[in-house]
């Protein structure tokens, strides 16, 4: 009675297509993250009306307003990020497959990523109608170069932020308050290079300094979290 | 330069507050010497009851 | 066994210490801007840099936790941060006493250590929450110093991104203040950083002491009370120390601690 | 040698490490894990040949869940030697995941997604694949019929039957049951009975809290109290009333 033959370990782009799969199907199942972080985007830009008492804004306090609404909903996005797995066993599940590891930090990374890209194509329009002062076709190329550099930021910290407070009591207070200290060096980064290409006159240039230090931010703490992911799931 | 004698309480107030989170500090963790040395009392008591119950170990 | 060298330890804290102040009061001339103020300046960067340090160290303990799955590193990690933590509000308050005195407001955002300061303290503040939230003892010190290990790392990097970003709008003096002082500042000033250092070792040692000691005492009044009057354990941030590995390993605790 | 440990280039002939015909399919010895300062388990040493059943019988928190999650690799030991499929845990983890099959009372299943895309993405997870396997099994547990709707429109024991369906898709060397029986109707019972039953012919490790029921499939019966060895015997030499004495 010979012990049935193993299946072969699974090459992992197999298995980050099927959990990207199941991050899709789920999320368009119960629309859990994704609607709640648009709507709470545009209310807070009229929050920010009422509050600056301002019709339109420009330059740094523009890019100030749009960074800080995007953060704050990224934060519902982390919180949602890994409440499935955590409640319906799909930590267990996955640890007692002989998949990589990374892969589950790859699959729940781009689906944050996915989250936040969704969430921009409606702030950035919502923001440009609402509250950005100057037009915003000519400073859309550059500040898709920020967004970008943005999200990996986001997308990096809130992932291992997320996996590290979703299986504690109070998660959804944790999240925010571990990642917004930590996220702060990307909100300044991305805020200094995209007030100039808000400005109100002519979108100026992108300025360099900041988007090599957000960039090298990113890479740093995205090997951090790629070192430290697997930790959060062994017992 | 802000002259000598207005300088003064600033430099003072820093220092005592250095020197009082230092106090605070050992305060609490003299207050957690205190709870060892009650838990050990009751510890050595129980150790007792339990050689004079046993009677027989004569208890070291 | 960390309470072996604790009272050398402490006796040499003491005397640096008294050194320092009196050499700082009364050897050190007044500065030439800031005159008698800068005294200040010996408690407030000194403290700084070892809290840092301190900070640093949770993270590399936690590192050396999270490979040796030893609960002692784990409980090295957590004092070392407990106790920075404790230094680091001494920090703020310095710090903000300094900020009035010489520019006459309580808080200013153009100081970068200040402000760095800050953003470290509202990161760490949450590593006993998250402690007390997780109530699995094992999962806890595993959570805490993957924990440590991000927000270690993340000391320096915030360090230079602050300064960089304050150093953009307008540059302080102060930023590299401690490099080009002269003579007698110098070392009075570098004194002020090896007492302050050791005093943070002696507390750090004193805590280790303290902890090892409840732990090793709530391990007899298992033996003593039998394993089932032992209450469920109430929920708590303080990590556990499994003593077989502890007691097993007390001739290198006494050396290999710090 | 199974097809992973081929890959991993072991060449070692003759290692009893995974010989096709290894005699212990589970091999235990001194197995202690802590919680916190106390202990969950103590000293367990056992020694369960393949195909065998164990049985693990015992009062509340006395770490049956806890033995039962070590050997699914879900928890490391803390001390003590742990050789499951003739692999030593935990170092080589990674030789026997997909090679267990864990059904507790946790169904490990996705609510929004159907019994057949929870099938399909465990398979994933398992490099299993096609779907020929997951089909024979969903008609094996009868839920072919309602294999497209979202499981939280299912009842609790078409789940668990789903559930049963995920542990075997990936054609497990050891079945670890938790209580299995739970959630079961009879007719469902009878239904999984030759996947997970005794008929499987597959190595299993059954936790329950009905000893007469488990003892007639048991080979081995273990009793724990408080994470300690309480009772270790073949299943014959015991009767029902040695094994309610466990739980006074």
């Amino acid at each position: 009675m010979s012990a049935p033959g193993a299946a072969v370990a699974p090459r992992t782009h197999v298995v980050l297509a099927a959990l990207l799969r199941k991050e899709l199907r789920v999320e368009l199942r119960s629309f859990e993250a994704v609607p709640a972080m648009s709507l709470f985007s545009v209310t807070t830009f009229v929050l920010f009306h009422f509050a600056l008492s301002r019709n339109t804004l420009s330059g740094d306090l523009a890019s100030g307003v749009l960074w800080v609404t995007l953060l704050f909903a990224a934060m519902l996005g982390i919180n949602r990020l890994f409440v499935a797995d955590a409640e319906q066993g799909g930590f267990d599940g996955f640890l007692l497959s002989p998949a990589d590891r990374s892969a589950l930090l790859y699959a729940k990374a781009l689906t944050l990523l996915a989250y936040l890209v969704v969430l921009e194509l409606v702030a950035v329009p919502a923001f440009a109608l609402l509250l950005l002062g100057p037009a915003l076709w000519p400073a859309l190329p550059g500040l898709l170069v920020v967004l970008a550099l943005g999200d990996l930021g986001v997308v990096v910290i809130g992932t291992l932020v997320g996996a590290l407070a979703v299986r504690t009591s109070v998660r959804d207070l944790l999240g925010p308050m571990i990642s917004l200290p930590l996220l702060v060096p990307v909100l300044l980064c991305a805020a200094r290079a995209s007030s100039p290409v808000l400005a109100a006159t002519r979108a100026g240039p992108l300025p360099l300094r900041w988007l090599v230090t957000l960039a090298l931010y990113d890479l740093v703490f995205g090997l951090i979290t790629f070192a430290v992911f697997d930790f959060l799931l062994e017992d | 330069m802000i002259p000598l004698h207005d300088a003064v309480p600033y430099v003072a107030a820093a220092y005592t507050v250095f020197f009082a989170l230092i106090l605070l500090y050992l305060a609490i963790m003299s207050g957690k010497l205190g709870r060892i040395e009650r838990e050990l009392g009751e510890l050595t008591e129980l150790a007792a009851r339990r050689g004079a119950g046993a009677g027989d170990r004569d208890e070291p | 066994m960390y309470g072996k060298r604790l009272r050398t330890l402490a006796l040499t804290t003491f005397a640096a210490l008294t050194l320092t102040l009196v050499l700082a009061f009364f050897w050190a001339p007044n500065d030439a801007d800031q005159g008698f103020l800068q005294k200040i300046f010996y408690i407030h960067v000194p403290l700084a840099i070892v809290t840092l340090c301190g900070f640093i160290y949770g993270g590399v303990a936690a590192i050396a936790h999270l490979r040796t799955h030893d609960s002692r590193w784990d409980m090295r990690s957590y004092v070392a941060i407990h106790l920075s933590l404790v230094f680091g509000v001494g920090v703020l308050i310095t710090g903000s006493i300094w900020a009035k005195g010489s520019w006459g407001v309580w808080w200013d955002w153009s100081e970068p250590t200040l402000v760095s300061f800050l953003l470290i303290m509202l990161l760490y503040a949450t590593y006993q929450p998250l402690r007390f939230a997780i109530e699995d003892p094992e999962r806890q010190a595993r959570y805490a110093s993957v924990f440590a290990i991000t927000a270690g790392a993340f000391v320096p990097i915030n360090f230079v991104i602050v300064r960089l970003s304050t150093a953009y709008l307008h540059p302080r003096v102060l930023g590299n203040v401690s490099a080009n002082l002269p003579g007698r500042f110098q070392v009075v000033f570098y004194l002020s950083l090896v007492s302050i250092a050791l005093l943070w070792i002696t507390l750090w040692r004193y805590e280790m002491t303290s902890k090892h000691a409840s732990a090793q005492l709530r391990a007899l009044r298992r033996l003593l009370a039998g394993e089932d009057e032992e209450q469920l354990p109430r929920r708590s941030a303080v990590p556990t120390l499994s003593l077989e590995t502890a007691s097993a390993g007390s001739a290198e605790g006494g050396g290999g601690a710090r | 040698m199974c097809a992973r440990c081929r890959r991993a280039g072991r060449r070692r002939a003759g290692a009893s490490r995974c010989g096709v015909a290894i005699l212990a399919a589970i091999e235990l010895r001194g197995l202690t894990r802590r919680y916190g300062e106390r202990v969950a388990l103590a000293d367990v040493t056992l020694s369960l040949a393949t195909g065998q059943t164990l049985a693990v019988l015992g009062p509340n928190g006395a770490g049956k869940t806890t033995l039962l999650r070590l050997l699914a690799t879900l928890l490391r030991p803390h001390g003590g030697v742990v050789e499951v499929l003739g692999h030593p845990l935990p170092k080589e983890n990674w030789a026997v995941r997909g090679r267990i099959g864990l059904l507790g009372h946790e169904p490990l299943l996705y609510r929004e997604l159907s019994a057949r895309e929870n099938l399909a993405l465990h398979g994933a997870l398992h490099g299993v694949t096609g779907t020929r396997r997951s089909e024979e099994l969903l008609a094996a547990v009868a839920m072919e019929r309602r294999a497209d709707e979202p499981l939280r429109t299912l009842s609790r024991g078409m789940v668990q039957r789903v559930a049963v369906a995920r542990t075997l898709l990936h054609d497990p060397a050891l079945l670890l049951l938790d209580e299995p029986r739970a959630n079961l109707d009879p007719a469902a019972s009878e239904l999984v009975e030759p996947l997970i039953g005794r008929a499987s012919g597959r190595t299993r490790v059954i936790v329950s809290h009905d000893p007469a029921g488990v003892l007639a499939e048991a080979d081995l019966v273990l009793g724990l109290v408080r994470g300690r060895v309480a009772l270790l015997a073949g299943a014959a030499e015991l009767d029902a009333a040695a094994l309610t004495e466990l739980y006074r």
